[in-house]
Formats: C-alpha cells, sequence, structure tokens
C-alpha cells in the first residue's frame, strides 16, 4: 500500500501510471543499472575493437562449455523465480516457498561454478593485473573479463543475499495474494540480472 | 584593451575571422537581452495600482524567437566546418611539407629536425629541446607522440592546439608561418606539477635561412 | 474525505508522539529535514570550495611572490606552502579540488540533494517522498564521501591533483603526479557519492509520477518540479557512467590493471568518453533546477503567468535531451576523430536554441508584469542576465575552429564561472532566500540581501569577466605561474586585479552567511505564504509539519496564474476551489483552510 | 492496492504466459548460440547472428519474466527510454577507436 492519498471516487490512475511505488522504484534503479552495464559493456567493446589483437578467440582462453552450462544455470533460476511469484499470485505459500529455495540454490551454485572458473582460468596465468598476466591475448583481456563477469557476479551476490531474506520473510508468511511487492519486486532485479548475464554471456565469451 | 595574439599563420586568419563573426553577433544578442531587461526592470517595477497583465503566452512570437537563433547556430556551424576540416582532415595534410617530429615528455619538448636529406628517421637527423625552428612560407608538418601523460602542443600565434596522447599513433598537424621571428611553444593540457613550465621557443627563419642553421646543427651533430 | 486524513501517516504520527531527537534532527526520514541536512552540508562545501578558489587566486595574483606570502599559508604544512609560497603540487590540488567540490559538494547538492527534496512532495502535495528511508540513506551516504573527500587533504602525497576531469593517464598512475592515497580518496569518495545520488534520483521520479495530488496533472505541475524531476533523469542515467568509469579508473591506479593506461593496451581517450559522456548531461543537472527556480520566482515577483508554459516544459526536456549528443564537445582538440568533433560541433550549436526560448519566454514573463524587486527576484533577474553571458561564451567554444584557440584557456573558465555562479549560484541564493520563511519560518533579513547581492553582483562581474580577456590572449588554464610565459606578462595586472576582486567576492558572501545564520534565530517571522505564490507548498504552514499537509490538497489550476480575472487578489492558489465550486464564495487566498480540498469536489471533475 | 492496480492483476492472471515453454526457449537459443559461435561463419555474420539471438534472448525475459508485456505502456516507454542513450555512447565512441 502506497503512502499517496487519494480522495473517494478519484483513482491513482489520475495522477501515477498505475505502478505502484515499490514496483516503479526496482524499474527505475533497473534504467540506472542498464547505464552502469553500459559503461562496462561498452568500453569493454571499444577497446576490443581498438585493440583487437590484445583479445583471443573464443574457447581459446575461456572454458565455454562450463560457462553455457552455468548461463542454463541462470536461466533455471529465472523460471524458478517467476514460478514463485506465479505462485504466490494464486495465493500459494507451498510454492512460493519451495521455488524460492529453488531460486536461492540455483543462485548460489551459479556463483559457485564462477568462481571455481576463475580458479582454474587464474591457474593458467588469465589474471585481471598486467604483470602476472601470461595467457593468450594481452592483460587488457583479463582485466576486461574478470571487471566484467566480476560485477555481473557481485550483482547475483547481492540477489542472493535479498532473495534469502525474502525467503525468511516467505516462511514467516509475510506474503499473501493480495500483497506480494516484495516478491514481484525481487524478481524484477533477478530476471535482469540474467538478463544482464546473457548479454555478458555472448560478448565475452561467444564472439 | 588586452587582445587575441597577432597571428602569425596562414590559416589563422580565418578563425579570427569566424571568432569575429561569433563575437560581434552575441555582443549583439548580449546587448538585446541585458538592454531588454534593464528596460523591463525600470519600465514595468511595482507602482500603486499596477496590474500586471493575464497573459499565458503567445505561440506566434515564440517560434521567431526559436527560428532566429536555429538560424543563426546553423550557420555559425557551417562557417566553422571549412577552417576544421583543412586543420584536421588527414587528407588534407600538405604533402610538401617540412615534416618534424615532437616527442612530449613530462616536461619537455624533444624536437626531431630531418638534416639536409629532409628525411626523417635517416641518420642525419638531429635533436633539439624545447626549440622549434621553422621556414617562413613552408607548410610545416609536426608528427606528435607522447612518452607519459596526455600533453597539448599549443602554438598562441599560429592558432594551433592539438593534444598529444600517449599511445596514440599517427598524430600530427600542419601549419605554415607567416612572420619571421620569435614566439612561445607552449603545454595547454595538465600534465604534472611541471606542466606550467612546459614550454618552448618558436624561431621562424626568413627565406632560405631555415636550411642554413639545419645544415650547421646536423653537421655539429 | 475523512479517510484521507488517516490515510496520511505522517499526520497521525506528528500529532500522537514527539520523535526523540535523533529521530527527528538527525536519522530523520521526514523530506524536509533531510533537505535541510544536505543544506547545511552543502553550504559548508561552498565556503570551502570559496577558501580553495582564494588559494588559486592568490598564487595567479601574486605568483610564488616572496613579498606577498599567502594569509594563513604558515598553518599549512611545508608540503602545501612552504614560507608563504604555494607549491605547485598544491596548486594543482586546490585547483582539482576547487572545481570538484564546488561541483560535485556544492551547486549539485544544493540544486538537488536541499531543493528535489525539500521543494518536490510539498510542490505536488504529496506528504513526503515515496521511499523515506532510502531518502535518508541518500544523505547518509553522502556525508560519508564528503568525509572521506575531505580527509584527502591530509594525507601524504596530498590530495588528488589530476583535474576535476581526472584525465588519465595523469589519474591513472600515481608516479606521475606524486599523488597516492588522495588519489584514491578522491575515486572512493566519488563512487560512494553516486550511489547517493543514484538513491536520490529514484526517489524523485517514483514520486513525481506517482505521488501527485489529485488535481495536480503533469501541465500543472510547477516548473521547478519539471526541472527537478527531468533532471532527477538525467542523474539516473549519466551517473552511473560516471562512476564504471571510476570504477575502471580505481583499477587502474591501484590494482593494476591497464583500461586507460597505453603501456599496457589501455586507450586514454575512452576516459574522455565516459566522463563527458556524464560530463555534459551534468552540467544540465547543475542548471536546471535553477532554471526552475527562476521560473518560479520571476513568475512570482512579476505577479504574471508565466510566458509560454508549455514550450519553457518543452525546453527543459528539449535540453535534457539534446544533452546526451553533445559531450564531445569537450574533446575536440583531444585527437578525436574530426568528422566526430563536426558531428558534435552540430549537435552543441543546436543546443543553445532551448535555451534562447527559456531566455526569451523569462523576459517575455516580465513584460508589462507588476515588477516586485525582493531579494530573491532580484537574484532571479540577475540569474537570466548571467546565464546569457555563460552561455553566449559557450557558442564560441562550440565552434569546433574557434576552440582550437580557445580551448583549455580562461575563457572556458570564464564560460564555466558565468554559467555556474553567475546561473546555478546565483539562482541558489534566490532559492534559498525565496524558501528560506517555509524551511525555518523566518525571512531572511532583507536590508542585508539587498547588500550582499549588490556586491556579489558587482564583484561577480569585476572576477569573471577580465578572465574572458585573458583567454582570448591564450593564457592557458591550470597554469601555476602565467608570468613565466613573456607573452602573458602583460596580463599580469589583470591577474592582479582579479584576485583583488574575487577576495571581495568572498568577503561578499560572508555576508549571507551572516545573514542566514542570524535570521535562524532573529529573522522576522513568516506567514505560510510571504511572496503571496500560488503553488502547494505555500498553503501549508511554515515550517510545515511531518507529513506536510492538514489533508491532501486537491489542485484546480496551474501555479501561475497571478493576477488572474477570477481573483480579486493579484493571485489564485492552485488550491483553491473556483468560485462556483465553494459554497459561500472563493476563500481569501492566503486562509490556512485552502490546504484542503474538503470543501469541494474532486479536480477530476472540472478543467482548468 | 488500488483499483487499477488490481485489475492489472486479473489481466495478468487471464493471459498468465507459460513460463517453462519461454524456459525451454532460452535453453534453446543458448545452445544454439554456442553451436553458431563454433561452426566458424564469417566474422561478421557470426556477430551478427549471436547479437540477434542475444537480442531474442534479452526479450524473452523481459517480456515475460519481467512481465513488461502486461504493464501499462507509459511505463513500457520509460523502460526503453535510455537503450537509445546507451547506443548513441558505444556507437558514437566506435567511430572513433
Ligand atoms: C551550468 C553549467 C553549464 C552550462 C549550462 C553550459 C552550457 C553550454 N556550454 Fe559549457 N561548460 C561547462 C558548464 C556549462 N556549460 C563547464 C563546467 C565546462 C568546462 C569543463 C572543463 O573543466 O573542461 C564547459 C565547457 C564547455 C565547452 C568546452 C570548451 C573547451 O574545453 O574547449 C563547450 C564547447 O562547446 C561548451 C559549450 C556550451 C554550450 C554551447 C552551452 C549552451 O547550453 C549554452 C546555451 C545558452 C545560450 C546560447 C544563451 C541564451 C540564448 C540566447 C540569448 C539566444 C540567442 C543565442 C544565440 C543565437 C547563440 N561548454
Ligand atoms: C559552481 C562551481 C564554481 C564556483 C561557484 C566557483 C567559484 C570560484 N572560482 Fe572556480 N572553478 C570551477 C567551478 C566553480 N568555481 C570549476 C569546475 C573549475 C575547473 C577546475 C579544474 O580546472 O579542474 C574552476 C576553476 C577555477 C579557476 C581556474 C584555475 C586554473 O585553471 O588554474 C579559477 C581561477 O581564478 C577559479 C576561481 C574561482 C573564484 C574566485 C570563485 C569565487 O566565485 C568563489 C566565491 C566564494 C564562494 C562562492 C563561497 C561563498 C560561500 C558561501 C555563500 C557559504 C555560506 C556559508 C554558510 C551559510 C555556512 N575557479
Ligand atoms: Cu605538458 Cu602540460
Ligand atoms: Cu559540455
Amino acid at each position: 500500500m502506497d503512502r499517496m492519498t487519494v480522495p473517494a471516487g478519484m483513482d491513482q490512475a489520475e495522477v501515477g501510471i498505475g505502478v505502484p511505488n515499490m514496483k516503479l522504484g526496482m524499474w527505475v534503479f533497473l534504467l540506472s543499472e542498464v547505464m552502469f552495464f553500459t559503461a562496462l559493456i561498452g568500453s569493454y567493446i571499444l577497446l576490443r575493437s581498438a585493440r583487437p589483437e590484445a583479445f583471443a578467440e573464443p574457447g581459446e582462453v575461456l572454458n565455454v562449455p562450463l560457462t553455457a552450462f552455468n548461463t542454463f544455470v541462470l536461466i533455471c533460476s529465472s523460471v524458478s523465480m517467476v514460478k514463485a511469484f506465479a505462485a504466490i499470485e494464486h495465493g500459494d505459500q507451498q510454492g512460493l516457498k519451495r521455488w524460492l529455495l529453488v531460486t536461492v540454490g540455483l543462485g548460489a551454485f551459479f556463483l559457485g561454478v564462477q568462481g571455481y572458473e576463475y580458479f582454474e582460468l587464474a591457474s593458467h596465468g588469465f589474471v585481471p593485473v598486467a604483470e602476472a598476466y601470461h595467457a593468450a591475448g594481452e592483460p587488457l583481456y583479463g582485466a576486461t573479463f574478470y571487471t566484467l563477469t566480476g560485477f555481473h557476479g557481485a550483482h547475483v551476490t547481492l540477489g542472493v543475499l535479498a532473495m534469502i531474506w525474502i525467503t525468511i520473510r516467505a516462511f514467516r508468511g509475510r506474503y499473501t495474494q493480495g500483497s506480494h511487492a516484495g516478491v514481484e519486486t525481487m524478481g524484477l532485479y533477478w530476471h535482469f540480472v540474467d538478463l544482464v548475464w546473457i548479454i555478458l554471456f555472448t560478448i565475452v565469451y561467444l564472439i | 584593451m588586452p587582445w587575441l595574439p597577432p597571428n602569425v599563420s596562414a590559416h589563422g586568419g580565418e578563425i579570427d575571422g569566424i571568432f569575429y563573426v561569433i563575437l560581434w553577433i552575441t555582443v549583439i544578442i548580449f546587448l538585446l537581452v541585458e538592454g531588454g531587461l534593464l528596460w523591463f526592470i525600470f519600465r514595468y517595477r511595482h507602482k500603486e495600482g499596477r496590474k500586471a497583465e493575464h497573459t499565458h503566452g503567445n505561440w506566434k512570437v515564440e517560434v521567431v524567437w526559436t527560428a532566429i537563433p536555429f538560424i543563426i547556430v546553423v550557420v555559425l556551424g557551417a562557417m566553422s566546418w571549412g577552417p576544421w576540416s583543412a586543420a584536421r582532415n588527414p587528407a588534407r595534410a600538405p604533402s610538401d611539407a617540412v615534416e618534424l617530429a615532437v616527442h612530449a615528455s613530462q616536461f619537455e619538448w624533444q624536437v626531431t629536425y630531418p638534416g639536409p636529406d629532409g628525411e626523417l628517421d635517416t641518420g642525419d637527423d638531429f635533436e633539439q629541446r624545447n626549440q622549434l625552428h621553422i621556414p617562413v612560407d613552408r607548410p610545416i608538418r609536426i608528427h606528435l607522440s607522447s612518452e607519459d601523460v596526455i600533453h597539448s602542443f599549443f602554438l598562441p600565434h599560429f592558432r594551433v592546439k592539438q593534444d598529444v596522447v600517449p599511445g596514440m599513433e599517427g598524430q600530427s598537424l600542419w601549419f605554415e608561418a607567416t612572420e619571421p621571428g620569435e614566439y612561445v611553444l607552449a603545454c595547454a593540457e595538465l600534465c604534472g606539477t611541471g606542466h606550467t613550465r612546459m614550454m618552448g621557443s618558436v624561431t621562424v627563419y626568413p627565406a632560405g635561412e631555415f636550411e642554413a642553421w639545419q645544415a650547421r646543427n646536423a653537421a655539429s651533430n | 474525505m475523512a479517510t484521507t486524513v488517516e490515510h496520511t501517516p505522517g499526520q497521525a504520527h506528528a500529532e500522537h508522539h514527539e520523535p526523540s531527537f535523533w529521530r527527528k534532527y538527525i536519522f530523520s526520514t521526514d523530506h524536509k529535514i533531510i533537505g535541510i541536512q544536505f543544506l547545511f552540508m552543502s553550504l559548508l562545501f561552498l565556503l570551502l570550495g570559496g577558501l580553495l578558489a582564494l588559494v588559486i587566486r592568490w598564487q595567479l595574483g601574486w605568483p610564488s611572490d616572496p613579498s606577498m606570502p599567502m594569509p594563513g599559508g604558515s598553518a599549512l604544512p611545508e608540503s602545501m606552502v612552504n614560507s608563504g609560497i604555494i607549491l605547485p603540487e598544491f596548486y594543482n590540488s586546490a585547483v582539482t579540488m576547487h572545481g570538484t567540490i564546488m561541483i560535485f559538494f556544492a551547486i549539485m547538492p544544493l540544486l538537488v540533494g536541499v531543493f528535489a527534496n525539500y521543494l518536490i512532495p510539498l510542490q505536488i502535495g504529496a506528504p513526503d517522498m515515496a521511499f523515506p528511508r532510502l531518502n535518508m540513506a541518500s544523505f547518509w551516504t553522502a556525508f560519508p564521501a564528503g568525509l572521506i573527500m575531505v580527509a584527502g587533504f591530509f594525507v601524504a602525497g596530498g590530495h588528488s591533483a589530476a583535474g576535476w576531469t581526472q584525465y588519465p593517464p595523469l589519474s591513472a598512475n600515481p608516479e606521475y603526479t606524486g599523488v597516492y592515497m588522495g588519489q584514491t580518496l578522491w575515486l572512493v569518495s566519488m563512487i560512494i557519492l553516486g550511489f547517493s545520488s543514484l538513491m536520490g534520483a529514484v526517489n524523485y521520479i517514483t514520486t513525481v509520477i506517482n505521488m501527485r495530488a489529485p488535481g495536480m496533472t503533469w501541465f500543472r505541475m510547477p516548473l521547478s518540479v519539471w526541472a527537478l524531476f527531468i533532471t532527477a533523469i538525467l542523474i539516473l542515467l549519466a551517473v552511473p557512467v560516471l562512476t564504471g568509469a571510476l570504477i575502471l579508473l580505481l583499477f587502474d591506479s591501484s590494482l593494476g590493471t591497464s583500461f586507460f593506461l597505453p603501456e599496457a593496451g589501455g586507450e586514454p581517450l575512452l576516459w574522455q568518453h565516459l566522463f563527458w559522456f556524464f560530463g555534459h548531461p551534468e552540467v544540465y543537472i547543475l542548471i536546471l533546477p535553477a532554471m526552475g527556480f527562476v521560473s518560479e520566482i520571476i513568475a512570482s515577483g512579476s505577479r504574471k503567468p508565466i510566458f509560454g508554459y508549455p514550450a519553457m516544459v518543452l525546453a527543459i526536456i528539449a535540453i535534457a535531451f539534446l544533452g546526451w549528443g553533445v559531450w564531445g564537445h569537450h574533446m575536440f582538440q583531444s585527437g578525436m576523430a574530426f568528422t566526430l568533433g563536426a558531428g558534435f560541433m552540430a549537435t552543441t550549436m543546436v543546443i543553445a536554441v532551448p535555451s534562447a526560448i527559456k531566455t526569451f519566454n523569462w523576459m517575455a514573463t516580465m513584460w508589462r508584469g507588476d515588477l516586485h524587486f525582493h531579494v530573491p527576484m532580484m537574484h532571479a533577474v540577475a540569474f537570466v542576465g548571467m546565464f546569457v553571458i555563460g552561455g553566449l561564451s559557450g557558442v564560441f567554444v562550440a565552434s569546433t575552429a574557434v576552440d582550437i584557440f580557445l580551448h583549455d584557456t580562461y575563457f572556458v573558465v570564464a564560460h564555466i564561472h558565468y554559467v555556474l555562479f553567475g546561473g546555478s549560484l546565483f539562482a541558489i541564493f534566490g532559492a534559498i532566500i525565496y524558501w528560506y520563511p517555509k524551511m525555518f519560518g523566518r525571512l531572511m533579513s532583507p536590508t542585508l540581501g539587498k547588500i550582499h547581492f549588490w556586491l556579489t553582483l558587482l564583484f561577480f562581474n569585476l572576477t569573471f569577466f577580465p578572465m574572458h580577456f585573458l583567454g582570448v590572449n591564450g593564457m592557458m588554464r591550470r597554469i601555476y605561474d602565467p608570468t613565466q610565459y613573456e607573452f602573458l606578462q602583460p596580463l599580469q595586472g589583470w591577474n592582479t586585479f582579479i584576485t583583488i576582486s574575487a577576495i571581495l567576492l568572498v568577503i561578499a558572501q560572508l555576508i549571507f552567511a551572516f545573514n542566514f545564520i542570524w535570521s535562524l534565530f532573529r529573522g522576522e517571522p513568516a506567514g505560510p505564504n510571504p511572496w503571496r505564490a500560488n503553488s502547494l507548498e505555500w498553503t501549508a504552514p511554515s515550517p510545515p509539519p511531518h507529513g506536510n499537509f492538514d489533508a491532501t490538497p486537491v489542485v484546480y489550476r496551474g501555479p501561475y496564474e497571478y493576477s488572474s480575472p477570477l481573483s480579486d487578489e493579484d493571485y489564485l492558489p492552485q488550491s483553491v476551489p473556483p468560485v462556483d465550486e465553494a459554497p459561500g464564495g472563493p476563500p481569501a487566498p492566503d486562509d490556512p483552510e485552502t490546504g484542503d480540498g474538503e470543501s469541494s469536489e474532486p479536480a477530476s471533475r472540472q478543467e482548468g | 492496492m488500488d483499483a487499477t492496480a488490481e485489475a492489472e492483476m486479473q489481466a495478468q492472471e487471464g493471459n498468465q504466459p507459460n513460463y517453462m515453454l519461454v524456459w525451454a526457449g532460452l535453453a534453446v537459443l543458448t545452445l544454439l548460440e554456442v553451436g553458431v559461435a563454433f561452426v566458424g561463419f564469417s566474422e561478421t555474420v557470426t556477430v551478427i547472428i549471436l547479437v540477434g539471438l542475444a537480442i531474442w534472448k534479452a526479450l524473452l525475459v523481459a517480456l515475460y519474466y519481467m512481465h513488461l508485456r502486461f504493464e501499462p505502456p507509459r511505463l513500457v516507454v520509460m523502460v526503453i527510454a535510455p537503450l537509445p542513450l546507451a547506443a548513441i555512447l558505444v556507437l558514437a565512441a566506435l567511430t572513433d577507436f
């Protein structure tokens, strides 16, 4: 319930755009996220077009099959998230809890795989810092790779933490068919992070 | 009233020309606006019994004072194109120019001159620190490079300014001196503690004398 | 209608129990308190920025002149000022921090942190922001950012010295400046400040979209709200780009990556593209709210509806939108592709047009008005006069050809200060004095206000107008000692003159500081509507209680119905029901009762 | 929760998309991408196809999982607003690199 007070006989739509504050706020925030990732991904594109030789062929350094699998994991976490939302839409508490747990699990698993990937890559000399770098391509490759995937990873981490909080609230029965803005807002963020990964995976790993 | 330093380059006149066109246009606009403001301040200041006219605007006049500035700025933009591409379009770099190389570093200008053979990167090249020597009335082309940070190659009297970016290949600029004499080379981009003293001298030689100077220095190397 | 009151939690709250001092003034979620917190913080930073300006001016006025030791210089460590002589290292830091603090910690928070917070809910008739706790977080993120930025002055190696534009490699490799910790603190502080701005922007946008009072349609919003709303969008979309760039720069300078460092394959120009893609929208972030406040003040000062309200709104939108396509005009001489430069010249030229519309519409608003020159009005009119000068000097540098000579000269410095001081800061002075009674319930002394205004206008022009001459003579920016250049020596007289004017300018500001503080306690008490203005905030008591309005106001008309034939007064507040609506004739405009729509039908019913 | 938003909800109940179908689509497209990346078309062709597929996937997520398809048009407009800006930044700068 947002704080706008409306005299009888006049509905929010008169002034708002028919989207409650929480949800609208999250969307607005996501727009800024779009620009943030534009800065990072844009930098990657520009640096790469400026110095193609600094970047290795897809698969040459990066483990594409592993990451493709990880991408699949994230996609699954998206569908489980939306399932959780659909569940509470129908007032199905059990479904909500179940699907939220699945989502948290998948999110954590994604991070685990990414951690393993980092470890493997680093052990082959693919590191962000210039001095220690000794893999195919040039240090720029390592720096851009870890920055892009790292900031996405950070977003997933925050997402998982928030999701745990939402799950706890779900188990405390805080969400009902009538009011579950928290779940919906969480979902928006989560799907956005998934969406960003879809772009990153294509640009960083496949192209 | 201090004003534009005397222009001693072939292309500078055109740039100054645009400067003056903009100056006059803006001075007129300035006078109209400030004059109008002062007039209104005086004419419509509060007096007993004055009631403001209740109007919400008039789109006709608004269209007018939108269109006029638009035309003006479009014209100004168009005027600037010519000299801009003349000064920057690599395709328009002079082919018959005296070629020099300037290497910027904190906080000095290292100038490399071709020897008598007129070719850079040959055995008889020679260097001079913070001294730019050039002939009058001949196109000069300077190849720029930087050692460390961004510097800016600035010749106030020649209306020349170009940032020198480390790691950027093939940066160059060109101009033609019209007056023999002593001028200044400055650094216009903040480049560190010594930015302020990163200066050099520019010597423009009368016809013929440059070659003599060139020969002398090449020999002494 | 009774339901309305219930629905206003702030209201119930305020009546029932008094919150503790901490909840009420320190960790308050009340948008008004938060706005005032920003006000005090950014005024202190404004003062600091002003003092740094004096350091700059002292050096330029009497460059390294032993007979003119810097006053108080002995208080500073040897690494900054040695036996009265300002060291070049410190000069560069002073310039960098002057620019940084003025733009990010003084003007931006003054315009947005203070007024977006304070005005938006009041002017759209909302009890508070959409996310009050997020709003509090926004201030308590900005505050530590400020502390970190100030801390930079005290660390070994001094504060960042790479200019507020932080061009790498200079900023990316500490070896080039000898600044280590200071540079890191600068970057960290700016990143944190970015989060603060972001939280603010999300809040302002959501609030304006969703929480307008009934009847407050888009085209009945005061121009100040329009300007702040569009500004919030600019912040929302521009700041993250800066944050991204800052993070890359931080990695370069402290983790050994090489995004902007050529020796390991980076691209210095990439930073410039990212920075200015943020940077130019930023400068419009610094002017649009000012334009909004000036529109408010000029309309009420002229007792006349704003001329061409729709055009004014469209102009704001146009400036904001075009502002995204002009960033390259800061890079004309940077080695950027020359065709790209030409393209940016075209867009930059065009962006002068919406500003033209605003300028002429302000003048047309005064035309045939009934001008009351109270102190805010003086500042608003001065804004128009000064902003035009800054804008016109912008047109010189917008020409790629002319910019070859003027780039990085004092002509640009003059431009900056005419738009930022003559523009933004004059509007801020006006706005502070205009809304001060609403904030603190007392008026600032008009006498002191007038003295401050005239001295400021005088010394501002004496300080900055001659800078145009310096620039036209080719005097470079960011140089520690112009007298080293023979061709600049004839100008030294001007430099000294500017310095003396600048000192007097700063002293004149102390009058404002005194007036501001003195009036908090001694100022003449103000009623709810001292300027007899129309917008909703003036129907609330001064200062408004937690929750702002006794009942949600209902809006019947635009905010600029001055000297309307419909009212025998020369103003007609937005929430006064039309005569035919209200039983028992129109209430007198400044009757506090007009705050609520009780006596009327919902506004949705009629068109005004 | 006010009237219109309520109505919105109903609307969604009505045509609640088949999330599993979308999920399958995303999975298949991902496989397709990996395939395309390695069959070895010419550089440009690969890039065009891959970017196309990525956008397709992104749209699926935005339209169905983020429910953009069921939001009021004004929100949709708001959401796509920054995309041109992102494009301007990258494309304009690209001509310089
Ligand atoms: C509030 C901040 C603000 C504002 C509003 C502006 C407004 C404008 N600025 Fe400015 N600018 C800065 C702040 C601002 N600027 C800063 C801080 C820098 C320096 C950054 C650094 O440190 O390097 C800078 C630098 C800067 C440069 C780079 C100079 C250089 O480094 O070489 C350029 C170049 O195009 C430029 C152009 C413009 C233009 C065309 C406008 C236009 O928007 C102005 C439009 C307004 C008018 C034109 C006046 C009103 C119009 C009329 C009266 C109608 C008639 C007019 C005509 C027909 C021309 N600015
Ligand atoms: C809004 C922004 C703003 C403002 C207000 C100012 C104000 C001033 N600026 Fe600054 N300036 C910049 C923004 C600003 N500047 C920027 C962005 C740069 C470029 C930096 C760079 O190159 O990196 C710059 C650069 C710059 C230079 C060029 C330095 C160089 O290139 O070497 C100079 C030189 O004279 C200068 C001087 C001044 C002076 C004398 C003032 C005076 O007007 C100061 C007057 C004093 C005040 C405005 C303080 C008043 C205090 C109050 C009113 C507080 C009240 C307090 C309480 C109630 C507690 N400034
Ligand atoms: Cu080199 Cu300044
Ligand atoms: Cu700009």
